[in-house]
This record gives structure tokens, C-alpha cells and sequence, in this order.
């Protein structure tokens, strides 16, 4: 909070004088990575504990390690964006201006596309200053398709790598007959509908779709009347894509309207989802999601996650990818030998292959920079679960796993690379 | 059938509880003039209090104690914020509480953080108190048909049998004349306000369980309770009824039936295009009622002023 | 408190022959303004302070185009983000189209598109919202903004859903060499712009429909018996406004390069009502010095802290309540005592008060910074550091100071007020010269 | 602005009602003014003449009959219709633009007839017409002196003499004045009785007013309005003495007077 003065005198002195102080209030020497996502407003709480996770991961698996190129350490530097796609390029040019080659981001596919665009452009217009994009969370397929670039990659499994191995568990399981898909009205709410019913197409035809819907995202107050079609329509499990609220409201709507069977759903875990659904939701949520935190696949990963959860007790390892992002990104540096020649880091990149500390390999798919990795299909529950989220008892336990997610899955992307 | 009669009662819930706060803000505009912008925000406060107390002393005592403190609250600001920008006309008096929801949508983060909070309802009310063609209704709906239908009594008691709800009355009707009789007219206006945010307190007490208790609830209500009582007509507690419940019942349909624009344009005789990828009317073609539910308030509020500017029940023009 | 200090400096009529387009003694701010401008990338080089001054050129554009409605006619609009946002989207797609269907339209003159757009829009729903004043409008406007925000997700085709529509500037023809790809290019491209429609806007205010405006906004039932309808009034003028407000989302449009959901929804409508209000309705500058004041706040103070948004509240919120008239009139309250010459009265009590005023704000900051850092703070982080000093933020010790030195600090502001106000009445009272 | 000479009354009145609810207050008034006369009218409390006013000036709809301005009738015609046509009006609460100074007040009220309408192409600054003509009727009413004063902060005297000049300003030809002195001292209600005949020379005026001085003093003719219905329409010497008036509300009033 030192910076707090800086900005009292600042303010006083007008913008560029303030920038220029702020940029030397951080250390010379150390490889930053911006961090641009809310962390004031109504989606904070998701911001505030990816940059809790991004901290500890920079500190544990790098620095403490003697860090990358012999020594320099890794440094993250919050930027606000309000989840906003105009404040996130404003506060990607200040990283930029601050000397920042390294962009990661990941809530809102919406600011992603933003962002990814944003990129491209900077790297054409400014190739002696270029920039990498690490996108960690924003899983709209569109990123690795249509909108792909040599300058995005993808840590988290995509909504349809995702939907890919949800179905696959799902037609392994004779008793569904009838499914129900509900969504918020938005790219990423239309890719999962698409993607489901593309797959359990595919794979159990016999299954009937009884509903394929959208909802206003972020508008609806009370969900109950949906809960009613969804209890009505007899499905034997429902899918969502819902996150924040939205995932809150359905959820309780959908258990309170008197739904005994599971819901399949992408976000429905951690930053007080998990703590509100409790007892309710044990035996129903389901979770589609990469990073086994429980049952612990290693002592290293189990003693990495107590120590994040004795540092910052009120947050959790909500995105274990995280921790790939940095691994990995400390692996490219050293294999390209420098910090800023970002064909050469990119390069690295592209084709990787690592061992996660979640127990899974990693490979990150040099046609489209999508990680490839075993995604899990994981249980909310109270028991067998060594680490809760929300601090309530319950958590999420790995159910099955698919192993190498849609790892030699289409993609329409034409990468053009420098 | 049996659908629709869940939709009535789920709507009627709805439409009760939009109904204890647009009773409140129609309080506080028939007296003072001025739409409270913020009114949503003492329905936040509401719900965070009673969550805050619910975790000390139990549901209950929240009840009681979460609106009697967000009326104190709303009667301070009134004192103390309302009444200096009053002078200054309705315009600053609008921005004023424009200003104040903000304000108080950070200083419940300030407080509470910005996750959503574990707002339950009490154990006791904790089952299904019947159900239909397999669809629960939870026992914590009747009762909080119960406590609508209670405030709603208790509200019309006092305005139509007790001394200060006849001065209230005449202050509906003849708006500047109260104030010439000589009664304490700043501490009628003080108590309206608080008594008609503790109203907002008590309706977030009771939602906060069921619509969830976060930062957002407010801006995601807050609107919506302005349009409900514009549509009813400003001043009018009935307007305010019928329009709350209107929009309860709209909104609940709105959301439960798929109607489809493809089957509507297509009954019309309209071809569906054969590729809708490329067609730049897929959007559409593609819409459904649940998809609009949610703006139709705004679009039935714009229709009414545009057609008839003191809405459906009211008198006066504004 | 409206009253346009403009309204004043009205040249007599005894004057002979015509007077000026814009007298000297006008145009000198100008020309002043237009310097300044062209020499701030000297001083602030960086593609950041670009990219923030450009913001701000923007957000002037928008505030003062919606000063045309709140303060020059009376006007409360909930929704005016949605005369900027489509504006914006048209240009976009007007962008696209320059890239990928070869339309030639060079960039410079985009923002006359975006502008007509706007007015367009404006026209179409002026044309029923305008009918009346006071809360009728400020509802309907509040209806129609959340109404084409939600189109905005709904009508993917157009406004490409929360992906939002982006493009690419620098596809169309180069002007004087001129390909806009570097900031510094769009910069002046977006200051010219800014100088033009500030001067459009200070002259519509000096035109008859300007001044009738300004009549009906005071008294509309006045206005009428003098020939004029008051709902055409109200119409001219948002029109008007709607035009400028595309201009800036046509601004927008080149600068981001892309244009979303937010650019229309309510929480961008609201927050031009906030800046417009804080920097003061009732001068032709208030809003430019809300636009700048919203958008360092916005940009620079929430990189320093998360309560940022709680501190712009309470600032918002003491405006309303103690300075009605806007930072503009704070400014403004002290022309008298300049023109009298006893501006210098004040100098020696405002000296004396900012010291501890200065603390005091310091430290009620500290206050709430150490109570947010102790309530939601992780375990084992409990040390923070505020004004370079790092203490445990759950001790008692460091709060308790803060709260002492902002209560002493408090004490002694009220000790000085009453020097403060006799010295203001000092400096107002005396006549003229 | 003076309008070509025709054969109808300036201002005329056909069997008008207007009803509120059930109070029928105007119940059928026929009554015609001609062209340059000063016309008062005058009546004991609640007898209608502000409702009468409002229905000649367009604020109310007549319930049935008919105001006709040259001939032509205006019923349901929007006030800024009717102003259009040539008449112009002051208000019982005074109603100026308090915001504005005295000079603009003035302009404003010039800028319709001077044929700037909605004008959005004409520099206001730069129309010396407007400003000359501004600045003459300034000098009508005495008020150069508080040229830049904002009108909100003038006495209450000026604002009523203000609100004469916006009345006279555009130059119609019929001139409507509510209690012009009401709430005056006796040296302001002779300054402005002075002022009202200097500015409205040769124009139609109808002034509603309590002020018996002043309605005698000023009108060539006066109507006596009580209960909605014109009981005298005559000259103020027939007026004073007729039996019905003095029955119905004079007597009393001049008595007082006397």
C-alpha cells in the first residue's frame, strides 16, 4: 500500500507523472506478469483468489526453486480490469508501458477476445516490444479456433474439451435417458449447448435432449420458473455452463423445486458457491474440471496445496491450472534463453510437454495453443475430501477421469506464425 | 395444468415480494416527492444484516432486528443527507440516491467482500410443504407469502385507521396543503423514509435466502422495483400492487414458457432460412420468451409512458 | 446554481457593426486549450498516457454532449451510453466494411459518421421520450437503455453478442501518409476531434435554440406562451446531444477498436451521469473537469487501491451533498473575490486548512484501508504497508493512531473553519470595480 | 407584428363553458373585444376569472363553446399555437427565467417573432437586431440599469415589470395581464399602471384585476365575471352604475373604497 502515497502525489502531478512513478516502485530485475482481471466488482471474488494463486505459484514453483535464466524471479503485478474489455486494454497498455512481456487473464471469454485481439494487433504494429497471452481460465472454443493467434495460449481445457469428457462419462451411464441444457444467452452459453448435444448425439443417441435453453445472463432474479420446466420435463440429469450468481440461483432454484438427480456443471465450486449449496447439493453437483486437488495425487501436490490454504485461508485452489501456467512458462523462458524475445518463448511453448503437479501430463497442441490434459469429472461432497473449498467441508472429489481430453480433436485453426 | 398452477404461485411469490418494495418507495415518493434510487441498495442491507445476525443469534432475531436497523439507517440518511440536498431540487434529490446505492453497494463489500454469502433459511422451514406433479414448493415461500400478506395488512391499518397514516393519506392526495397545517412535517418525512426502507429490510431478509445475498442482488432488483412502480402509477399503493403483481406473473410465465419466435414467424408463413449461420435475421429467428422475460417490464414501462405517463392507477402527472 | 456564467460576458448591442464570430477575447482559451493539447504528448510520451488521455478526450465528449440534456436543458437521462454505443457499433461495422468490402472512407472522417448515427438514433427515440420532462424522461430513458442493452446480447448479428464487434483502423486509405496505427496518430486524430466538437458544442449553447433550452429548462410553462413547444425544444436538443455522443462512440470506435455490451449498458450511463454531476452541470467546463477527475480516478487510483470505487462514492456522494454546483463551482464561488482583488484574503486561512485537511483525508483513508486489510486480509499476510510504513494490519495500535490523527486532525479543521468563513465573507463582500 | 385589418373582434367569447368534475366554473360566456381596446376584467373570489384566462390563453380546453382570436378559433389549440397567433401572456405567480439574466430574459422572448425559431445556425451574440430590439424594450421598463443582473435576484416590483416586458416582447397584439400590481405598494401600482399603458399603446389588452384604481384608471371597458357568468360587459361608468354589479359585488367594494 506504499503505492497508495504514490498515488495521492500522483494525482497531483497528472497521469504520466504517476505512471512513471509506479513503474519504478517495482523492482528492475525481476520477469513481471500482468495480471489482468476484476478485482473490484461484482466478479472480484474470482479475480482476488486467481491472483492469490498466481502469487503463491510464482513464489513456490519458481522462485524458491532459483527462479528462471539463473536466478531471476517472477514477479506478478495486478491490474484491475472491472471485467471490462475497454479498462483491460487500457490497463494492457500500462503493463506494456511498464515493461510487461507477459499478459495472463482468464475470467470472461468476452475480455479474452478482447485482449487476444488487442494482442495480435500490438504485436504487428510493435514487434520490438511484443507480448505473450496466457490465458488460464476463458474457455469460449472460438480462442483456439477461429480466433487463434501465435501469441494465445490456452492453460484450461476448452468448453467443448470439457463437454468431450463430460459426455464420455455421461453415456457410460445407462440410467440417463432424457438430458436438460440450460445456459446463459452468450458465446460461452451457446458453445456448451452446441458441444452437448453435438456429443451426446454422437455417443448415446438414444438420449433425448427435453430441453436446450438459454437465459439472460446476469438478469434473471429468481430462477425458480426454470427450475419448475427443468423439474417438470422429467430429465434424469441437467447440464449448465453457469457461473457467479447465475450458477447460485439455478442451482438452489432447481434443488429447492424438488430435483433429486445430478447437475453437470463447469464453475459450480469455490468463492462461496460451494459453501452456499452444502448439504443441498451433495449427491447432485457434479463438476467438469482439470487439477485434482482431492483425493491428493502426490505428497508435493498435497503439501503445495496446504501450504497455499495456511497462506491465504479464506481463498482456494479454484483454478489449479495456475500453477501449470507457471511452470511452464519458467520452462519456455529457460528453453528459449530469453525473457523477451517472445517468438523464441512462444516458440518453447508451442508443442510443450509437462508434468503438472496435478498428477497429469500436459501437452500444449502446437496447431491451436490448446493444453491438452485429463479432465475429471468431480463430485461435490463432504466426504474423502482432504481439501475443502469456502472453508465449509465440502469440496470436490475426483469421480472418473478422462485421460488426454479430445487430444486429437478438429480444430479450424490457421495458425500464422512470425 | 399442473405447471401453470406452480407458475401462479411461484409468480404470486414473486410478485408479493417486489410489492414490499415498491409499498415502501411509494411511500417515500407520494410523501417526498422523490424517486429513491437507492431503494434496492436498503433491500441488500437488509439481507446482509439479517445473514450477519443470522449467524449470531439464529434467523429469527434477524427478522425482527435486520429492518428495524436498515429503517434507523434509512431514517439517518434522510436527517442527515436527503433533507440538505431537498432544497436543491428533485433532480440533485434523484442523483443524491443515484449516488447512495452506489455508495452503499461498496460499503457492503467493504464489510462483507464480494462472494456470495451462506444466507439460509431456518431449519424449520427447511421442507417441502407440498408439492405438485412432482414440483416441491418449499415451505419457505408460504411463509413468506405469510409476511408479505401481513406487512401488506399492517400497512393498510395504518393508513387508513391510525392519525399519522390519515395525515399520510392527505399527503397522496393534496401534497402541498399537509404542510401548511402545522404538523412536524420533517419528522413525518424521516419516519416515512425509514419506515418505508425497514419495509425494503424486511424484503431482503426474506429474499436473501432464496434469491441469494451478494453485492449485486441490488443493481439486479433495483430497476425493476422503479419500472414496477412507474407502470402502477407513482403514488398509487394499489397501482403498486397490481403492477407487482403483474410483473410477478409476467415475468414467471415469460420464463416457463418456451415460446419460440421460429413457430410464431413460421404460423405467419414466413419460410425459416435454410442456413442460419449466414442469415442476418438468425437472431430472430431464433428467439424465444425466456430469452426476453426479462425486458419485458422495461418495454411494458416504456409503452405506458409513452401512452399514458402517470401510469396505470395514478393521478398525478410528474 | 445553474446559472451559466457565460450568460454574463454577452457583448452589449451599443457595439457597432457585427460582432465577431468568436471575439478575440473567446477565442483565446481556444487557442490555448488547442496548444496545450498538441504539446501533452511531449510532456507524456508513453502509449499508456496515450492511451488515458485519449479515454479522456472521449469521456469529455460524452460528458459535455450529455451536459447538452442535464445541464443546458433540464433533462435526466438513465440510459444516454446507448447514443455513444450504437454510434460506436456503426462505425465498427463501417470499419469492417472498409476492410474487408474495400469501402473507402478515410479514417479522419469516421466520426461524422458516428455522429449522424447518433443523431439518428436520437431523433427516432426522442421522438416519444421527449414529450415530456423531469421523471417521465428520466424513465423512459432508463427503459429504452435497458432495452437496447439487452438486444445487444440478444442481436448477436450486429452487436456480436458479449464478444462485442471489433475491427481493425488502419485498413483504409492513408491520409497525408497517415496509417494510424501508432497511438500518437490517434491521438491527434481524437484531440481534433475533441477540439471540434467542444467549440460545436460551446456555439449550439450561443445559438436561439441553445438559449430557448436554457428557458425551458428554468420554466416550460413560460417558454410556451412565448411560441416555442416545449417538447421540439427538448427534441432539438437531444438530437443534438445524440449527435456529439456518436462522435465520441465513433472515437471510442478507433481508439479501442472495439466496441461491447458495456459500451450501452447502465452502469456506463450511470457513470456518465456521475462524472457530468461531479464536475458541474451548470458550466460549460464543469464536465470536462469531471471527465478528467472520473477518468484518473478510474485508470490510476485503482492501480494503488481496491477501494477505489468506495472512495469515488463517497466523494460523489459529499458532492451532491455539499457542493451541488460541482468542482466547476467550487472553482467558480472564487471568480467574485479574483474580480474584486481579495483573492488574496483567502490565501492565508486556505494554507493554514490544508495541512490538516490533507492529513485528514490521508488518514480516514488509513482508517478504512486498515479495517479492509484486517477483515479481509488471509491469514499469516497480516502485515500491510500504507504511506510506506508496513505494520500488522489486526494490531489495535496502528488503527487506533490512524483514528486519533484523523480525529485530532478533524478537531483542528473545525477550529480553523470559522477564520475560513469569515475570510470568504471577506473576500465576497465589497463591490465591484 | 400587426395583422392585416379584418372585421372580427381581436379577442371573442362564444357561450364558453369549462367544467371540472361536476363545478361547472365558466357557465357560457359570450363576450367580444375588439382591436386596441383595454378590457378588464373583474369579479369577487372564485368567480372563474383565472379559469377564464386560462381557456383564452390555451392552458385549459373549453368543455364546449368557442375562443376565437381574429376570427379564428383556438380551441384546443396548444399555448404555443396560440402565442404564435398573437397573443401573449403574464401569470399570477410571477414566471420569468430566474436563471438567466434580465437581458436574456428579454431575448428569449424576442427570438420567435423575430423569426429565429428553432435556429440552430445563427450565432445569438452575433444578431444585432435581437439586440437592439432587446435593449429598446429594456429601456421601455426601465431597466437598463439591471441589464445583468440575474432575474432571480431582482426585487419583486422588477420581476413583475420584468415579466411585462416578456409579455410585450415578441409583439403581439394581444396582451393578457393577470393582477399586473397585485402585492404592490401605491407608488408601484402607479409606476406600473404607467408602464402597462406606455407599453401596450395601441394594442388589445385584457387585464384581469383586484385593484379597483387600477381597473378604472386603465380600461375603456370591464366585464364583471360572478359565478361563471358575465353579469356587465360596458364602459367603467355604466359599470359603476349598474344595479346588478353593485348587488352582486361592486357596492361593497366601492363602498370600501369610497
Amino acid at each position: 500500500m506504499s503505492r497508495f502515497t504514490n498515488a495521492l502525489m500522483g494525482s497531483l502531478f497528472g497521469a504520466g507523472a504517476l505512471l512513471g512513478s509506479t513503474a519504478a516502485s517495482f523492482g528492475a530485475d525481476t520477469i513481471k506478469v500482468a495480471f489482468i482481471d476484476p478485482l473490484s466488482g461484482p466478479f472480484a471474488a474470482t479475480g482476488t483468489s486467481g491472483l492469490a494463486h498466481y502469487r503463491y505459484a510464482a513464489e513456490e514453483l519458481v522462485n524458491k526453486t532459483g527462479g528462471v535464466l539463473g536466478g531471476t524471479k517472477f514477479e506478478i503485478v495486478p491490474f484491475d480490469n472491472k471485467i471490462s474489455a475497454k479498462e483491460s486494454l487500457i490497463q494492457l497498455k500500462v503493463a506494456i508501458d511498464q515493461g510487461i512481456r507477459f499478459i495472463a487473464q482468464g475470467n470472461s471469454s468476452g475480455v479474452a477476445n478482447a485482449i487476444t485481439d488487442a494482442v495480435k494487433k500490438h504485436n504487428r504494429r510493435n514487434p520490438d516490444q511484443r507480448v505473450l497471452f496466457l490465458n488460464y481460465s476463458a474457455v469460449d472454443p472460438a480462442l483456439t479456433n477461429a480466433k487463434c493467434n501465435f501469441w494465445h495460449f490456452r492453460f484450461d481445457a476448452n468448453a467443448d474439451i470439457k463437454m468431450d469428457a463430460l459426455t464420455d462419462v455421461m453415456a457410460t451411464d445407462t440410467g440417463i435417458k432424457k438430458v436438460y441444457l440450460i445456459g446463459q444467452d452468450y458465446s460461452f452459453g451457446k458453445a456448451v449447448a452446441a458441444a452437448a448435444v453435438r456429443f451426446l448425439g454422437e455417443k448415446r443417441p438414444d438420449i433425448e435432449i427435453v430441453g436446450n435453453e438459454l437465459h439472460p445472463i446476469g438478469k434473471v432474479k429468481d430462477f425458480t420458473p426454470y427450475a419448475r420446466k427443468i423439474v417438470s420435463s422429467g430429465a434424469d440429469a441437467m447440464i449448465t455452463g453457469n457461473w457467479g450468481s447465475d450458477m447460485v440461483g439455478l442451482g438452489k432454484a432447481v434443488i429447492g423445486a424438488g430435483f433429486k438427480n445430478p447437475i453437470y456443471t463447469y464453475y459450480a465450486a469455490s468463492d462461496g458457491i460451494t459453501k452456499t449449496f452444502g448439504k443441498d447439493g451433495e449427491g447432485k453437483l457434479k463438476l467438469v474440471m482439470e487439477g485434482q486437488l482431492n483425493p491428493p495425487v502426490s505428497d508435493r501436490a498435497a503439501a503445495y496445496t496446504k501450504g497455499f490454504k495456511a497462506q491465504y485461508p479464506d481463498f482456494d485452489i479454484g483454478q489449479p491450472r495456475i500453477a501449470n501456467v507457471m511452470e511452464m512458462l519458467a520452462k519456455a523462458i529457460n528453453k528459449a534463453g530469453s525473457a523477451t524475445d517472445m517468438v523464441k518463448v512462444a516458440s518453447a511453448l508451442e508443442g510443450m510437454e509437462h508434468d503438472s503437479i496435478w498428477g497429469s501430463k500436459i501437452t500444449m497442441r502446437p496447431q491451436d495453443h490448446q493444453a491438452i490434459q485429463n479432465v475429471h469429472i468431480m463430485a461435490h461432497t463432504a466426504n474423502d475430501v482432504t481439501f475443502d473449498f469456502d472453508n465449509s467441508g465440502f469440496g470436490l472429489k475426483v469421480e472418473s477421469t478422462v485421460e488426454m481430453a479430445a487430444a486429437d480433436s478438429a480444430t479450424s485453426c490457421n495458425m500464422k506464425r512470425p | 395444468m399442473s405447471l401453470f398452477i406452480v407458475n401462479i404461485l411461484d409468480g404470486f411469490v414473486t410478485g408479493l415480494l417486489l410489492f414490499m418494495l415498491c409499498s415502501g418507495l411509494t411511500l417515500i415518493f407520494s410523501m417526498m416527492g422523490v424517486l429513491n434510487f437507492a431503494h434496492a441498495s436498503f433491500y441488500m442491507l437488509g439481507a446482509y444484516f439479517g445473514y450477519q445476525i443470522s449467524t449470531i443469534v439464529g434467523f429469527w432475531p434477524g427478522l425482527l432486528l435486520a429492518p428495524i436497523l436498515v429503517g434507523v439507517i434509512g431514517a439517518a440518511i434522510e436527517r442527515y443527507g436527503l433533507r440538505r440536498v431537498h432544497k436543491f431540487g428533485h433532480v440533485p434529490e434523484l442523483i443524491f440516491t443515484f449516488g447512495l446505492a452506489l455508495l452503499i453497494e461498496e460499503v457492503v463489500q467493504f464489510f462483507w467482500g464480494k462472494s456470495q454469502m451462506a444466507f439460509e433459511a431456518p431449519d424449520v422451514l427447511n421442507f417441502s410443504a407440498f408439492s405438485i406433479a412432482g414440483n416441491a414448493f418449499p415451505a419457505y415461500k408460504v411463509f413468506m407469502i405469510f409476511v408479505a400478506m401481513g406487512v401488506f395488512l399492517v400497512l393498510l391499518y395504518i393508513l387508513t385507521k391510525t392519525r399519522v397514516g390519515m395525515i399520510i393519506q392527505a399527503a397522496l392526495s393534496y401534497p402541498e396543503t399537509v404542510q401548511n397545517l402545522g404538523h412536524n412535517v420533517p419528522l413525518i418525512f424521516m419516519g416515512v423514509f425509514g419506515v418505508g426502507t425497514a419495509m425494503a429490510g424486511i424484503a431482503g431478509v426474506m429474499a436473501g435466502p432464496v434469491l441469494g445475498t451478494f453485492p449485486g442482488m441490488a443493481v439486479v432488483l433495483g430497476s425493476i422495483v422503479f419500472v414496477t412502480i412507474v407502470i402502477g402509477g407513482l403514488g398509487s399503493l394499489w397501482g403498486a400492487l397490481f403492477a407487482s403483481l403483474l410483473i410477478g406473473w409476467l415475468q414467471t410465465f415469460a420464463a416457463s414458457y418456451n415460446v419460440k419466435m421460429a413457430d410464431i414467424l413460421m404460423a405467419f408463413g414466413l419460410n425459416q432460412p435454410v442456413d442460419m449461420t449466414t442469415s442476418m435475421l438468425r437472431d430472430l429467428w431464433s428467439l424465444t420468451l425466456p430469452q426476453i422475460g426479462p425486458i419485458l417490464p422495461y418495454l411494458l414501462m416504456v409503452f405506458v409512458l409513452a401512452f399514458r405517463p402517470q401510469g396505470l392507477f395514478g393521478k398525478r402527472e410528474t | 446554481m445553474k446559472h451559466d456564467t457565460e450568460n454574463s460576458t454577452v457583448p452589449s448591442a451599443a457595439q457597432p457593426g457585427r460582432a465577431p464570430l468568436i471575439a478575440m477575447r473567446s477565442a483565446l482559451p481556444w487557442i490555448i486549450a488547442a496548444v496545450a493539447l498538441a504539446l501533452m504528448p511531449v510532456v507524456f510520451a508513453s502509449g499508456s498516457a496515450l492511451t488515458i488521455m485519449n479515454q479522456m478526450a472521449i469521456t469529455i465528449i460524452f460528458a459535455l454532449a450529455y451536459n447538452m440534456l442535464l445541464g443546458q436543458a433540464g433533462m435526466l437521462s438513465f440510459g444516454h451510453a446507448v447514443y455513444m454505443g450504437l454510434g460506436g457499433f456503426f462505425c465498427m461495422h463501417l470499419l469492417n466494411q472498409v476492410e474487408y468490402n474495400e469501402l473507402y472512407l478515410p479514417l479522419p472522417l469516421l466520426p461524422l459518421f458516428g455522429g449522424l448515427f447518433g443523431l439518428i438514433f436520437a431523433f427516432v427515440i426522442g421522438s416519444f421520450s421527449t414529450r415530456r420532462a423531469g421523471t417521465v424522461f428520466a424513465m423512459i430513458s432508463l427503459g429504452v437503455g435497458e432495452l437496447i442493452a439487452a438486444c445487444s446480447i440478444i442481436i448477436v448479428v450486429f452487436f456480436g453478442g458479449e464478444e462485442g464487434v471489433s475491427g481493425d483502423r488502419t485498413m483504409g486509405p492513408t491520409v497525408f501518409g497517415f496509417d494510424f496505427a501508432s497511438q500518437l496518430e490517434v491521438y491527434y486524430l481524437t484531440v481534433i476531434w475533441l477540439l471540434l466538437a467542444a467549440l460545436g458544442m460551446y456555439l449550439f449553447s450561443r445559438t436561439p435554440i441553445g438559449r430557448i433550452a436554457n428557458a425551458v429548462r428554468d420554466n416550460e410553462e413560460r417558454a410556451e406562451f412565448l411560441g416555442y413547444s416545449q417538447r421540439n425544444v427538448r427534441w432539438i436538443s437531444f438530437c443534438a446531444s445524440g449527435f456529439f455522443c456518436g462522435i465520441a462512440g465513433a472515437l471510442f470506435a478507433i481508439n479501442f477498436e472495439i466496441l461491447t455490451e458495456e459500451n450501452l449498458n447502465l452502469a456506463t450511463s450511470g457513470s456518465i451521469l456521475l462524472i457530468t454531476f461531479l464536475g458541474g452541470v451548470g458550466f460549460f467546463l464543469g464536465p470536462v473537469i469531471g471527465a478528467v477527475v472520473f477518468t484518473l480516478l478510474q485508470t490510476v487510483l485503482s492501480l494503488y487501491t481496491e477501494l477505489w470505487q468506495l472512495y469515488l462514492g463517497i466523494l460523489f456522494v459529499l458532492t451532491v451533498m455539499f457542493f451541488p454546483s460541482g468542482l466547476a463551482g467550487l472553482l467558480a464561488m472564487h471568480v467574485r473575490p479574483w474580480k474584486i482583488g481579495k483573492l488574496g484574503l483567502l490565501a492565508r486561512p486556505y494554507v493554514q486548512i490544508a495541512g490538516p485537511g490533507l492529513i485528514f483525508v490521508l488518514a480516514s483513508a488509513a482508517v478504512l484501508e486498515i479495517l479492509f486489510h484486517a477483515r479481509h486480509a488471509s491469514i499469516g499476510a497480516e502485515q500491510m504497508s500504507l504511506y510506506g510504513i508496513s505494520f500488522n494490519s489486526h494490531a489495535v495500535a496502528p488503527l487506533a493512531f490512524a483514528l486519533i490523527v484523523a480525529a485530532a486532525s478533524l478537531f483542528i479543521i473545525a477550529r480553523l473553519a470559522p477564520a475560513l468563513l469569515e475570510a470568504w465573507g471577506d473576500a465576497n463582500h465589497g463591490d465591484s470595480p | 407584428m400587426t395583422r392585416p385589418p379584418t372585421t372580427h373582434a381581436a379577442v371573442e367569447l362564444q357561450n364558453l363553458t369549462k367544467s371540472f368534475g361536476l363545478a361547472k366554473i365558466i357557465q357560457g360566456v359570450d363576450l367580444a373585444i375588439d382591436r386596441g381596446e383595454r378590457h378588464a376584467i373583474i369579479g369577487p373570489n372564485g368567480a372563474g376569472k383565472s379559469t377564464l384566462f386560462n381557456l383564452i390563453t390555451g392552458k385549459y380546453v373549453p368543455t364546449s363553446g368557442s375562443v376565437l382570436l381574429h376570427g379564428e378559433n383556438v380551441s384546443g389549440k396548444k399555448p404555443y399555437q396560440i402565442n404564435r397567433m398573437g397573443l401573449s401572456r403574464s401569470f399570477q405567480i410571477t414566471n420569468i427565467f430566474p436563471k438567466m439574466t434580465v437581458f436574456e430574459n428579454i431575448r428569449c422572448s424576442l427570438l420567435w417573432t423575430m423569426g429565429y425559431r428553432y435556429s440552430f445556425w445563427h450565432l445569438i451574440d452575433r444578431q444585432n437586431s435581437v439586440s437592439q430590439r432587446a435593449e429598446e424594450i429594456l429601456d421601455q421598463i426601465n431597466m437598463v440599469a439591471r441589464r445583468d443582473e440575474l432575474a432571480g435576484v431582482l426585487t419583486y416590483a422588477e420581476q413583475r415589470a420584468l415579466e411585462i416586458g416578456i409579455t410585450i416582447a415578441g409583439g403581439a397584439d394581444i396582451i393578457m395581464l393577470y393582477e399586473p400590481t397585485a402585492g404592490m405598494s401605491a407608488s408601484e401600482t402607479n409606476y406600473m399602471v404607467d408602464l402597462i399603458r406606455k407599453v401596450t399603446e395601441g394594442k388589445t389588452l385584457i387585464v384581469v384585476e383586484h385593484d379597483m384604481g387600477v381597473v378604472f384608471d386603465l380600461a375603456d371597458r370591464i366585464s364583471v365575471l360572478v359565478y361563471g357568468e358575465i353579469i356587465e360587459s360596458d364602459t367603467p361608468q355604466k359599470v359603476r352604475e349598474s344595479t346588478r354589479v353593485k348587488e352582486a359585488y361592486l357596492g361593497s367594494v366601492l363602498e370600501e373604497a369610497n
